[in-house]
Protein backbone atom coordinates (compact mmCIF):
# COMPACT_ATOMS: atom_id res chain seq x y z
CA UNK A 1 0.00 0.00 0.00
CA UNK A 2 1.43 3.06 -1.32
CA UNK A 3 -0.38 5.72 1.42
CA UNK A 4 -0.98 4.64 5.06
CA UNK A 5 -2.68 7.12 7.76
CA UNK A 6 -2.51 5.63 11.06
CA UNK A 7 -1.74 6.09 14.31
CA UNK A 8 0.64 3.59 15.49
CA UNK A 9 4.72 4.54 14.90
CA UNK A 10 6.37 2.94 11.82
CA UNK A 11 9.45 1.39 11.03
CA UNK A 12 11.86 3.03 8.62
CA UNK A 13 13.60 0.14 7.83
CA UNK A 14 11.08 -2.08 7.32
CA UNK A 15 9.08 -0.23 5.00
CA UNK A 16 11.80 0.24 2.88
CA UNK A 17 12.86 -3.06 2.83
CA UNK A 18 8.94 -3.67 1.84
CA UNK A 19 9.37 -1.38 -0.63
CA UNK A 20 11.88 -2.17 -2.38
CA UNK A 21 11.41 -5.97 -2.63
CA UNK A 22 11.59 -7.53 -5.92
CA UNK A 23 12.53 -4.20 -7.95
CA UNK A 24 16.16 -4.38 -8.94
CA UNK A 25 16.13 -2.35 -11.55
CA UNK A 26 16.14 0.63 -9.32
CA UNK A 27 19.46 2.58 -8.28
CA UNK A 28 18.53 5.52 -5.86
CA UNK A 29 16.12 5.12 -2.72
CA UNK A 30 15.40 8.61 -0.95
CA UNK A 31 13.80 8.96 2.42
CA UNK A 32 12.34 11.35 4.04
CA UNK A 33 10.74 11.47 8.03
CA UNK A 34 9.17 14.21 9.96
CA UNK A 35 10.17 14.45 13.72
CA UNK A 36 8.61 16.28 16.52
CA UNK A 37 11.07 18.35 17.40
CA UNK A 38 11.55 19.63 21.19
CA UNK A 39 12.99 23.19 20.74
CA UNK A 40 11.71 24.18 24.44
CA UNK A 41 9.11 22.87 26.74
CA UNK A 42 6.97 20.76 24.33
CA UNK A 43 5.84 17.84 25.81
CA UNK A 44 3.18 16.98 23.08
CA UNK A 45 2.21 17.63 19.33
CA UNK A 46 -1.63 16.67 18.67
CA UNK A 47 -2.00 15.58 15.27
CA UNK A 48 -5.76 15.97 13.82
CA UNK A 49 -6.62 14.86 9.94
CA UNK A 50 -9.36 14.57 8.12
CA UNK A 51 -10.23 11.08 7.70
CA UNK A 52 -11.45 10.20 4.05
CA UNK A 53 -10.05 12.96 2.50
CA UNK A 54 -6.36 12.41 4.02
CA UNK A 55 -5.97 8.84 2.38
CA UNK A 56 -7.35 10.43 -0.89
CA UNK A 57 -5.30 13.72 -1.18
CA UNK A 58 -2.25 11.71 -0.15
CA UNK A 59 -3.02 8.59 -2.71
CA UNK A 60 -3.03 11.82 -5.43
CA UNK A 61 0.38 13.43 -4.55
CA UNK A 62 1.68 9.60 -4.43
CA UNK A 63 0.68 8.84 -8.06
CA UNK A 64 1.55 12.42 -9.19
CA UNK A 65 5.11 11.58 -8.50
CA UNK A 66 5.48 8.60 -9.79
CA UNK A 67 4.49 9.37 -12.80
CA UNK A 68 6.25 13.15 -13.24
CA UNK A 69 9.40 11.19 -11.93
CA UNK A 70 8.92 7.71 -12.99
CA UNK A 71 9.29 5.81 -10.08
CA UNK A 72 9.81 2.41 -9.57
CA UNK A 73 7.73 2.85 -6.36
CA UNK A 74 7.12 5.51 -3.96
CA UNK A 75 5.74 5.12 -0.25
CA UNK A 76 3.87 8.19 2.47
CA UNK A 77 3.18 7.26 5.62
CA UNK A 78 1.53 9.69 7.95
CA UNK A 79 0.87 9.37 11.89
CA UNK A 80 -2.45 11.41 13.30
CA UNK A 81 -3.12 11.55 17.47
CA UNK A 82 -0.81 12.46 19.91
CA UNK A 83 2.96 12.12 19.69
CA UNK A 84 5.91 13.15 21.99
CA UNK A 85 9.39 14.70 21.20
CA UNK A 86 11.87 12.77 19.12
CA UNK A 87 8.54 10.65 17.56
CA UNK A 88 8.33 9.78 14.01
CA UNK A 89 5.38 12.14 11.98
CA UNK A 90 5.41 10.81 8.94
CA UNK A 91 7.60 9.45 6.17
CA UNK A 92 7.67 9.32 2.46
CA UNK A 93 10.44 7.29 0.49
CA UNK A 94 11.38 6.92 -3.61
CA UNK A 95 12.32 4.40 -5.61
CA UNK A 96 14.37 5.67 -9.10
CA UNK A 97 16.38 4.84 -11.23
CA UNK A 98 18.64 7.55 -10.87
CA UNK A 99 19.36 10.26 -7.64
CA UNK A 100 18.25 13.29 -8.97
CA UNK A 101 14.51 11.29 -9.62
CA UNK A 102 14.78 9.94 -6.17
CA UNK A 103 15.39 13.15 -4.69
CA UNK A 104 12.99 15.65 -6.19
CA UNK A 105 10.36 13.17 -5.97
CA UNK A 106 10.67 13.39 -2.42
CA UNK A 107 11.08 17.05 -2.27
CA UNK A 108 8.32 17.10 -3.64
CA UNK A 109 6.08 14.92 -2.12
CA UNK A 110 7.17 16.79 1.51
CA UNK A 111 6.62 20.22 -0.26
CA UNK A 112 2.84 19.23 -1.50
CA UNK A 113 2.14 17.41 2.06
CA UNK A 114 2.89 20.32 4.07
CA UNK A 115 -0.27 22.20 2.00
CA UNK A 116 -1.95 19.78 0.45
CA UNK A 117 -2.65 17.07 2.98
CA UNK A 118 -5.69 17.68 5.68
CA UNK A 119 -3.57 17.20 8.92
CA UNK A 120 -3.30 20.04 11.74
CA UNK A 121 -0.99 20.15 14.58
CA UNK A 122 -1.24 21.53 17.97
CA UNK A 123 2.04 21.84 20.45
CA UNK A 124 1.23 21.11 24.06
CA UNK A 125 3.77 23.09 25.99
CA UNK A 126 4.86 21.81 29.50
CA UNK A 127 3.29 25.06 31.17
CA UNK A 128 -0.30 24.12 29.92
CA UNK A 129 -0.23 26.02 26.94
CA UNK A 130 -1.46 24.98 23.95
CA UNK A 131 -1.57 26.49 20.53
CA UNK A 132 -2.22 25.40 17.10
CA UNK A 133 0.95 25.28 14.36
CA UNK A 134 0.33 28.05 11.77
CA UNK A 135 0.75 27.48 8.04
CA UNK A 136 3.99 29.06 6.98
CA UNK A 137 3.54 31.41 3.59
CA UNK A 138 7.19 29.83 2.67
CA UNK A 139 5.34 26.18 3.00
CA UNK A 140 2.65 27.22 -0.08
CA UNK A 141 5.45 29.25 -1.68
CA UNK A 142 7.77 26.07 -2.04
CA UNK A 143 4.99 24.63 -4.11
CA UNK A 144 5.32 26.86 -7.09
CA UNK A 145 8.99 25.15 -7.66
CA UNK A 146 6.84 22.43 -8.86
CA UNK A 147 4.53 24.59 -11.01
CA UNK A 148 1.90 24.05 -8.61
CA UNK A 149 -0.69 26.28 -6.47
CA UNK B 1 -30.73 18.96 0.91
CA UNK B 2 -29.18 17.46 4.04
CA UNK B 3 -25.35 18.04 4.18
CA UNK B 4 -22.76 16.74 6.48
CA UNK B 5 -20.75 19.95 7.64
CA UNK B 6 -17.55 18.96 9.00
CA UNK B 7 -14.97 21.33 10.99
CA UNK B 8 -11.33 20.89 12.16
CA UNK B 9 -8.68 22.35 14.39
CA UNK B 10 -8.66 25.77 15.58
CA UNK B 11 -11.99 26.69 13.60
CA UNK B 12 -14.03 23.49 15.29
CA UNK B 13 -12.98 24.64 18.48
CA UNK B 14 -14.57 27.37 17.24
CA UNK B 15 -17.69 26.18 16.68
CA UNK B 16 -17.41 23.95 19.27
CA UNK B 17 -18.71 20.90 17.38
CA UNK B 18 -16.92 18.66 15.20
CA UNK B 19 -19.93 17.89 12.97
CA UNK B 20 -23.45 18.80 11.80
CA UNK B 21 -26.22 17.95 9.67
CA UNK B 22 -27.44 21.17 7.99
CA UNK B 23 -30.56 21.81 6.15
CA UNK B 24 -29.98 23.90 3.40
CA UNK B 25 -31.87 25.44 0.26
CA UNK B 26 -28.15 27.17 -0.30
CA UNK B 27 -26.66 26.28 -3.64
CA UNK B 28 -23.51 27.73 -3.22
CA UNK B 29 -20.57 27.20 -0.04
CA UNK B 30 -21.14 31.68 0.25
CA UNK B 31 -24.93 30.69 0.61
CA UNK B 32 -24.31 27.94 3.21
CA UNK B 33 -21.97 30.13 5.14
CA UNK B 34 -24.95 32.72 5.69
CA UNK B 35 -27.33 29.85 6.82
CA UNK B 36 -24.61 28.70 9.01
CA UNK B 37 -23.75 32.32 10.48
CA UNK B 38 -27.56 32.29 11.13
CA UNK B 39 -27.60 29.35 13.29
CA UNK B 40 -26.19 30.96 16.60
CA UNK B 41 -24.08 33.40 17.93
CA UNK B 42 -21.11 30.79 17.50
CA UNK B 43 -21.24 30.34 14.16
CA UNK B 44 -21.78 33.76 13.26
CA UNK B 45 -18.47 34.46 15.34
CA UNK B 46 -16.63 31.98 13.38
CA UNK B 47 -17.61 32.49 10.25
CA UNK B 48 -17.43 36.60 10.81
CA UNK B 49 -14.04 36.24 9.09
CA UNK B 50 -13.64 33.81 6.27
CA UNK B 51 -9.49 34.74 6.02
CA UNK B 52 -7.51 32.27 6.52
CA UNK B 53 -10.45 29.80 6.38
CA UNK B 54 -10.69 26.77 3.16
CA UNK B 55 -13.53 24.95 2.43
CA UNK B 56 -13.53 21.18 0.92
CA UNK B 57 -16.53 19.94 -0.72
CA UNK B 58 -17.03 16.47 -0.98
CA UNK B 59 -13.68 16.08 -0.12
CA UNK B 60 -11.88 18.55 -2.76
CA UNK B 61 -10.55 22.25 -1.49
CA UNK B 62 -12.72 24.84 -2.83
CA UNK B 63 -13.32 28.42 -3.87
CA UNK B 64 -15.97 30.00 -1.49
CA UNK B 65 -18.39 30.60 -5.01
CA UNK B 66 -18.32 26.92 -5.88
CA UNK B 67 -21.45 25.08 -6.45
CA UNK B 68 -23.03 22.43 -4.23
CA UNK B 69 -24.45 20.89 -6.63
CA UNK B 70 -24.00 16.94 -5.81
CA UNK B 71 -22.27 17.95 -2.47
CA UNK B 72 -22.79 15.49 0.52
CA UNK B 73 -20.04 16.94 2.61
CA UNK B 74 -19.14 20.61 3.54
CA UNK B 75 -16.06 20.93 5.47
CA UNK B 76 -14.36 24.01 6.78
CA UNK B 77 -10.84 24.41 8.62
CA UNK B 78 -7.83 26.24 9.02
CA UNK B 79 -4.68 25.72 6.23
CA UNK B 80 -3.16 22.82 6.73
CA UNK B 81 -0.09 22.28 8.53
CA UNK B 82 1.14 18.52 7.97
CA UNK B 83 4.41 16.93 7.33
CA UNK C 1 31.38 6.96 14.19
CA UNK C 2 30.14 9.56 10.96
CA UNK C 3 31.78 7.69 8.59
CA UNK C 4 32.62 3.68 7.56
CA UNK C 5 33.73 1.94 4.65
CA UNK C 6 33.02 -1.46 4.64
CA UNK C 7 32.22 -4.65 2.30
CA UNK C 8 29.28 -6.16 4.32
CA UNK C 9 26.14 -5.07 3.89
CA UNK C 10 24.37 -2.35 6.26
CA UNK C 11 20.99 -2.16 7.68
CA UNK C 12 19.12 1.29 6.79
CA UNK C 13 16.65 1.02 9.79
CA UNK C 14 19.13 0.36 12.37
CA UNK C 15 21.54 3.14 11.33
CA UNK C 16 19.33 5.74 11.43
CA UNK C 17 18.08 4.80 14.74
CA UNK C 18 21.54 4.66 16.23
CA UNK C 19 21.85 8.19 14.26
CA UNK C 20 18.90 9.46 15.96
CA UNK C 21 19.45 8.42 19.25
CA UNK C 22 19.17 10.75 22.20
CA UNK C 23 18.63 13.81 19.86
CA UNK C 24 15.29 15.05 20.28
CA UNK C 25 15.45 18.77 18.67
CA UNK C 26 15.93 17.56 15.01
CA UNK C 27 12.94 18.18 12.53
CA UNK C 28 14.13 16.24 10.10
CA UNK C 29 15.80 13.58 8.95
CA UNK C 30 17.07 12.51 4.99
CA UNK C 31 18.65 9.44 3.58
CA UNK C 32 19.60 8.07 0.56
CA UNK C 33 20.60 4.34 -0.82
CA UNK C 34 22.66 3.91 -4.00
CA UNK C 35 21.70 0.72 -4.86
CA UNK C 36 23.26 -2.02 -7.86
CA UNK C 37 20.59 -1.37 -10.86
CA UNK C 38 20.20 -4.14 -12.81
CA UNK C 39 19.52 -2.30 -16.42
CA UNK C 40 19.83 -5.52 -18.29
CA UNK C 41 22.34 -8.62 -17.90
CA UNK C 42 24.40 -7.13 -15.20
CA UNK C 43 25.54 -9.74 -13.09
CA UNK C 44 27.94 -8.19 -10.22
CA UNK C 45 29.79 -4.57 -9.73
CA UNK C 46 33.20 -4.81 -7.98
CA UNK C 47 34.02 -1.53 -6.31
CA UNK C 48 37.51 -0.62 -6.23
CA UNK C 49 38.91 1.66 -3.47
CA UNK C 50 41.75 3.75 -1.81
CA UNK C 51 42.14 2.53 1.45
CA UNK C 52 42.54 5.70 3.78
CA UNK C 53 42.31 7.77 1.54
CA UNK C 54 38.57 7.16 1.30
CA UNK C 55 38.06 7.47 4.66
CA UNK C 56 39.89 10.86 4.97
CA UNK C 57 37.66 12.13 2.15
CA UNK C 58 34.55 11.12 3.51
CA UNK C 59 34.96 12.18 7.12
CA UNK C 60 35.88 15.70 5.50
CA UNK C 61 32.78 15.86 3.40
CA UNK C 62 30.57 14.98 6.46
CA UNK C 63 32.36 17.51 8.38
CA UNK C 64 31.97 19.72 5.70
CA UNK C 65 28.12 19.06 5.29
CA UNK C 66 27.47 19.19 9.32
CA UNK C 67 28.78 22.13 9.77
CA UNK C 68 27.81 23.88 6.26
CA UNK C 69 23.70 22.64 7.25
CA UNK C 70 23.87 22.92 11.45
CA UNK C 71 23.32 19.32 11.05
CA UNK C 72 22.70 17.75 14.23
CA UNK C 73 24.29 14.70 13.32
CA UNK C 74 25.33 12.94 9.63
CA UNK C 75 26.06 9.56 8.86
CA UNK C 76 27.82 8.40 5.18
CA UNK C 77 28.50 3.95 4.70
CA UNK C 78 29.89 2.95 1.89
CA UNK C 79 30.78 -0.15 0.60
CA UNK C 80 33.63 -1.87 -1.75
CA UNK C 81 34.16 -5.20 -2.91
CA UNK C 82 32.06 -7.25 -5.17
CA UNK C 83 28.00 -6.79 -5.05
CA UNK C 84 24.64 -7.89 -6.94
CA UNK C 85 22.03 -6.17 -8.57
CA UNK C 86 19.62 -5.08 -6.13
CA UNK C 87 22.36 -4.56 -3.48
CA UNK C 88 23.09 -1.74 -1.37
CA UNK C 89 25.79 0.01 -2.69
CA UNK C 90 25.89 3.30 -0.26
CA UNK C 91 24.21 5.12 1.69
CA UNK C 92 24.28 8.82 3.49
CA UNK C 93 21.82 10.32 6.32
CA UNK C 94 21.41 13.77 7.58
CA UNK C 95 19.12 15.04 10.50
CA UNK C 96 18.52 18.81 10.73
CA UNK C 97 16.46 20.86 12.30
CA UNK C 98 14.08 21.50 9.64
CA UNK C 99 14.09 19.81 5.96
CA UNK C 100 15.25 22.31 3.37
CA UNK C 101 18.64 21.66 5.58
CA UNK C 102 18.87 17.94 5.83
CA UNK C 103 17.50 17.21 2.31
CA UNK C 104 20.04 19.62 0.51
CA UNK C 105 22.64 18.18 2.78
CA UNK C 106 22.16 15.27 1.48
CA UNK C 107 22.03 15.89 -1.93
CA UNK C 108 25.57 17.48 -1.30
CA UNK C 109 27.01 14.82 -0.03
CA UNK C 110 25.77 12.42 -2.76
CA UNK C 111 26.85 15.16 -5.53
CA UNK C 112 30.32 15.40 -3.58
CA UNK C 113 31.03 11.29 -3.19
CA UNK C 114 30.33 11.16 -7.01
CA UNK C 115 33.68 12.87 -7.59
CA UNK C 116 35.49 13.47 -4.01
CA UNK C 117 35.39 10.15 -3.09
CA UNK C 118 38.32 7.42 -4.61
CA UNK C 119 35.95 4.82 -5.62
CA UNK C 120 35.89 3.02 -8.60
CA UNK C 121 32.88 0.82 -10.08
CA UNK C 122 33.32 -2.14 -12.47
CA UNK C 123 30.14 -3.55 -14.13
CA UNK C 124 30.76 -7.18 -14.68
CA UNK C 125 28.11 -9.10 -17.36
CA UNK C 126 26.47 -12.44 -17.84
CA UNK C 127 28.31 -12.11 -21.21
CA UNK C 128 31.76 -12.01 -19.66
CA UNK C 129 32.51 -8.65 -20.37
CA UNK C 130 33.77 -6.80 -17.79
CA UNK C 131 33.40 -2.77 -17.93
CA UNK C 132 35.25 0.30 -15.73
CA UNK C 133 32.08 2.53 -15.56
CA UNK C 134 33.07 6.16 -17.23
CA UNK C 135 32.55 9.33 -14.88
CA UNK C 136 29.96 11.63 -16.10
CA UNK C 137 30.73 15.18 -16.72
CA UNK C 138 27.56 15.38 -15.31
CA UNK C 139 28.59 14.56 -11.92
CA UNK C 140 31.32 16.69 -11.83
CA UNK C 141 29.27 19.88 -12.66
CA UNK C 142 26.73 19.04 -10.04
CA UNK C 143 29.35 20.36 -7.43
CA UNK C 144 28.94 24.00 -9.13
CA UNK C 145 25.83 23.91 -7.29
CA UNK C 146 27.77 23.88 -4.21
CA UNK C 147 30.38 26.15 -4.97
CA UNK C 148 32.58 23.43 -4.88
CA UNK C 149 34.96 22.50 -7.98
CA UNK D 1 63.99 9.36 -1.84
CA UNK D 2 61.35 6.36 -2.33
CA UNK D 3 57.83 6.81 -2.89
CA UNK D 4 55.33 4.27 -3.00
CA UNK D 5 53.52 4.97 -5.87
CA UNK D 6 49.81 3.52 -6.01
CA UNK D 7 47.50 2.53 -9.05
CA UNK D 8 43.58 2.05 -9.03
CA UNK D 9 41.08 1.05 -11.47
CA UNK D 10 41.74 0.59 -15.09
CA UNK D 11 44.77 2.23 -14.67
CA UNK D 12 46.14 -0.47 -12.38
CA UNK D 13 45.22 -2.81 -15.23
CA UNK D 14 47.28 -0.98 -17.73
CA UNK D 15 49.87 -1.05 -15.17
CA UNK D 16 49.67 -4.27 -13.84
CA UNK D 17 50.68 -4.15 -10.48
CA UNK D 18 48.73 -2.33 -7.84
CA UNK D 19 51.75 -0.56 -6.22
CA UNK D 20 55.41 -0.49 -6.20
CA UNK D 21 58.14 0.92 -4.35
CA UNK D 22 59.86 3.65 -6.68
CA UNK D 23 63.56 5.50 -5.56
CA UNK D 24 63.17 8.79 -7.43
CA UNK D 25 64.86 12.27 -7.43
CA UNK D 26 62.14 13.85 -8.87
CA UNK D 27 60.70 16.88 -7.20
CA UNK D 28 57.50 17.24 -8.98
CA UNK D 29 54.71 14.78 -9.97
CA UNK D 30 55.45 15.39 -13.77
CA UNK D 31 59.11 14.41 -12.95
CA UNK D 32 57.85 11.33 -11.21
CA UNK D 33 55.53 10.52 -14.39
CA UNK D 34 59.03 11.38 -16.99
CA UNK D 35 60.95 8.64 -14.09
CA UNK D 36 57.69 6.50 -14.51
CA UNK D 37 57.48 6.41 -18.18
CA UNK D 38 61.39 4.96 -18.57
CA UNK D 39 60.71 2.19 -16.35
CA UNK D 40 59.16 -0.51 -19.40
CA UNK D 41 56.83 -0.37 -21.82
CA UNK D 42 53.82 -0.73 -20.08
CA UNK D 43 54.40 1.99 -17.41
CA UNK D 44 55.14 4.29 -21.20
CA UNK D 45 52.08 3.52 -22.81
CA UNK D 46 49.87 3.70 -19.19
CA UNK D 47 51.34 7.10 -18.92
CA UNK D 48 51.46 8.19 -22.59
CA UNK D 49 48.43 10.22 -22.30
CA UNK D 50 47.52 12.02 -19.06
CA UNK D 51 44.21 13.25 -20.24
CA UNK D 52 41.66 11.30 -17.66
CA UNK D 53 43.82 10.87 -15.39
CA UNK D 54 44.13 11.88 -11.77
CA UNK D 55 46.92 12.09 -9.49
CA UNK D 56 46.79 12.44 -5.57
CA UNK D 57 49.97 13.17 -3.03
CA UNK D 58 50.06 11.67 0.26
CA UNK D 59 46.51 11.29 -0.22
CA UNK D 60 45.17 14.51 -1.50
CA UNK D 61 44.22 14.98 -5.49
CA UNK D 62 47.04 17.53 -6.96
CA UNK D 63 47.76 19.31 -10.25
CA UNK D 64 50.58 17.60 -12.06
CA UNK D 65 53.12 20.22 -11.45
CA UNK D 66 52.88 19.54 -7.45
CA UNK D 67 55.37 19.45 -5.57
CA UNK D 68 57.01 16.54 -4.08
CA UNK D 69 58.12 17.84 -0.67
CA UNK D 70 57.04 15.80 1.78
CA UNK D 71 55.60 12.86 -0.29
CA UNK D 72 55.37 9.40 0.52
CA UNK D 73 52.53 8.22 -1.15
CA UNK D 74 51.83 8.91 -4.85
CA UNK D 75 48.26 7.26 -6.68
CA UNK D 76 47.14 7.67 -10.12
CA UNK D 77 44.18 6.71 -11.10
CA UNK D 78 40.69 7.68 -13.45
CA UNK D 79 38.30 9.65 -11.97
CA UNK D 80 36.33 8.70 -9.17
CA UNK D 81 32.98 6.93 -9.75
CA UNK D 82 31.88 6.24 -6.59
CA UNK D 83 28.11 6.96 -4.72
Amino acid sequence: MPVRVQSEDFDLGREVTLLRAGITDAGALATFSGLVRDDGGLQAMELEHYPGMTEAALAELEAAAVTRWSLQAALIIHRHGRLNPGDQIMMVATLAPHRHAAFEAAEFLMDALKSRAPFWKKEHFATGEARWVAARDEDEDALTRWGER
Amino acid sequence: MTLTVLYFAWFRERIGVPKEEVETKATTVAELIDDLRARDDRHAAAFADLEGIKVAVNQKVQPFDASLAGAQEVAFFPPMTGG
